[in-house]
């Protein structure tokens, strides 16, 4: 029988090495596995180059790992944000270096890895700082430059459901890098709400197949939902509302 | 004095030109205001670049959700006809140039059409350059909605960009709080003025020649 | 209000030009546009280069379109099966030309068409005489040959359901080349079994969001289908059997 | 007379080297009918590259349904587990290293692991590649399944292919009628040589040296 599930996050996180290259799902805070990144700080690899859109919102999740000063580099499109003093302080301080990747080349870089694809020509970020040093050419009237696959030793994404066989359904623009990431990596673990019976999941919607997926572990549903339904009631940081601001 | 418009009047200008059926992503900031001008009762398909078409407003108090977020990573609602999809898929729509417009904001647009909006290319700075690059390339037309100058009185409109580039030869339009110009073969052309400014007034102002 | 449907298979061909890059989806009989074919050949437009992953099959569809005369040139990865005698004899008398491309190749091309990338490096085919002639490189210790995009004027595809809106649902494998042709044409048609409400379909599994499509046609429900659930009682080309070979 | 096994007992021999668990393409032809001998009661995830992980088996009579094929378009079906997705997904899938094991029928396999299985190039035929060049680049592990001789009892094992290539060094192991044979950067290494076949007689029948 594959069965793919864990039983706990620290069993999901088990074996990242020091060094290792960490893709972290997630745009801001949603699809942030943050239970898995909170395993990965109790777990204790250093010196990861991790590989997000961001670079952390406030003091948890990945701005946490960071504070935790288990990253050694930033592979991002986004690092600045309005509440990414974490990742602010660190680098002004010479502590993380950053790699900074138009969002649209980063997605086709890791989707690359997955595909194997060896490199492509985008027309993103011709012609800007970003592209300075890298391979340009004209094809058919229209200026593009040389990127590379961006792959990772580990994936650590979220999504909404699982099966033991690790097939994927997310939930609204919560999916965002989860399934090009699942592909881009060695081992690709997955934290989901609940993980249901195989065979539950319709093979017409199910968005990342299984064979991309190393590990599952259940973290329980999120404040927001019930029996997979929506029922509102928290702020955008998914904290539950006073009662008075639910009303 | 020339005549400027408010920033909403300049929102409600970029919505009236855009079509029943466009498929529009507003950019972070200002371009974000021209959600609120589109005419009632057209169907237009808001993109956004973390994964969703059909893109509706913000949610009623209490019901906020934390996996329905915009670019700009605040609450929206999806809209009967929307679409969820992967990163790498809506960026592919923008590259593939299936966006009819993209509306930006600017630091600096040249007359040849490119655009600087992401840098200020200030040592020290901490860069960002999420989908600007992406954006400014990723739609049949490119508007950029800002002033026409900078709060210090410097042109935002320029023979070449001094800031660092997002995109090169990428701007269509640019509507600023003077008038609308359409990016030519032959530089700014004045497509329409505000009030009662005047062609040579901001050529004045901006040091340039406008095509008319 | 966006409502891209039209009344018939007509309209839904209307305007295709002689000389033009016409994208038929399916592989062999499963998802193959088989009204929008009969509806080209109706309508009659000349010296198609037209992109399939076959060559046709039986007398029927695409093998109809090259009997009729109507297509220079076809871009496949498998013309020649048990049953494409039509394209086998129009090839011999040297009445149609063959580019012949491997199936992933053909697929990425297509895809790269609709996600505007210039070129991209594969390692499929290098070292072989679909690949001579052909930009090589090496990429991390692996060799890669350099492919182009496969644009076209227009597409013609088949899908389960679709709303006004032109978003589409597949079914089963025959969703194959629909997803990325839809997105590799200036004008993408699709005909449905049916059309339904907009709102109808679920955001989370609408497999072709509806900015890829132009034109809508709905056709009617396939033989083994019933309300959209199989009820079986077909051969494999969608014939109904006799009463005893069903039981 | 050397002993030859038959093919379906090849096939058998192919499956029980199958681990649970694998992610499995099987090609047309012969390597089909290693699906008809994978151990009952283990979890293999068959993919077939027209678009599904989770293959099943032939349908029941009359239950036959046309948008449900493998590769070779026959009628399949679809087991708890199943997932659909459209061409490009699939053969990023192979591409991209994430399949277990291709199973191929082959023309010839070269020593250094080249595979010829599309074309005899043969003047005037109708060439016809369809997926083989992606299935030989397409897994972990490529296994080629064939008949140690041709017909006419020409070695399909050999220095240098002579018919037109399909990959380059890419098979990994090649199960025959005679025996199992390894694809080694020394070339080919003896598995395993069925009934009282010797190694002296297989090289002799290939002439070609093989590795012990």
């Amino acid at each position: 029988m594959i069965d793919k599930t864990v039983p706990d996050v620290a069993a999901a996180v088990a074996g990242i090495r020091d060094g290792a290259t960490v893709m972290i799902g997630g745009f801001g805070r949603a699809g942030q596995p943050v239970e898995l990144i909170d395993a990965l700080i109790a777990q204790g690899a250093r010196d990861l180059t991790v590989v997000n859109n961001n670079a952390g919102n406030g003091d948890t999740g990945l701005a946490a790992l960071l504070a935790a000063g288990q990253v050694r580099k930033m592979i991002c499109s986004f690092p600045r944000q309005s509440d990414s003093w974490v990742f602010d302080g660190l680098y002004r301080d010479g502590k993380v270096e950053l790699e900074l990747v138009p969002q649209g080349n980063l997605a086709e870089r890791i989707r690359a890895a997955g595909a194997g694809i060896g490199g492509f020509f985008t027309p993103t970020g011709v012609g800007t700082h970003l592209a300075e040093g890298k391979e340009t050419r004209r094809i058919d009237g229209r200026d593009y430059v040389l990127e590379y696959p961006i792959r990772a030793d580990v994936s650590l994404i979220s999504a909404r459901a699982a099966d033991r066989w690790g097939n994927l359904v997310y939930r609204e623009t919560a999916r965002n890098f989860g399934p090009i990431m699942a592909a881009a990596a060695e081992t690709t673990v997955v934290q989901v709400d609940e993980i249901v019976p195989l065979g539950w999941l319709d093979p017409e919607v199910v968005v990342t197949p299984g064979l991309y997926v190393d590990r599952v572990v259940a973290v329980g549903e999120r404040p927001w939902l019930r029996d997979g339904e929506f029922i509102g009631g928290v702020d955008i940081e998914g904290r539950p509302l006073a009662d008075e601001d639910a009303s | 004095m020339t005549t400027r418009i408010s920033r909403a009047e300049l929102a409600a200008r970029v919505a009236s030109d855009i079509p029943e059926g466009a498929v529009v992503n507003l950019g972070i900031g200002a371009p974000t205001l021209v959600a609120d001008y589109l005419p009632e009762g057209l169907e237009i398909v808001l993109h956004t670049e973390n994964g969703m078409l059909g893109m509706g407003p913000a949610p009623e108090r209490g019901r906020v959700d934390p996996d329905l977020i915009n670019a700009g990573k605040q609450p929206v609602t999806a809209l009967a006809g929307a679409a969820y999809f992967h990163h790498a898929d809506s960026f592919a729509m923008m590259r593939g140039g299936h966006l009819d417009v993209c509306v930006l904001g600017a630091f600096q647009v040249s007359a040849g059409g490119d655009l600087a909006n992401w840098s200020t290319g200030e040592p020290g700075a901490i860069p960002a350059v999420g989908g600007a690059m992406d954006l400014a390339i990723g739609a049949k037309d490119v508007y950029v909605m800002t002033d026409l100058l900078t709060k210090g009185g410097e042109p935002k409109l320029v023979a070449a960009c001094t800031y660092p580039l997002t995109g090169v030869g990428c701007v269509s339009r640019v509507y600023t709080d003077h008038g609308v110009f359409d990016v030519t073969p032959d530089g700014f052309r004045v497509r329409e003025l505000f009030g009662d400014n005047t062609h040579g007034e901001i050529e004045s102002l901006l040091g340039l020649r406008l095509e008319v």
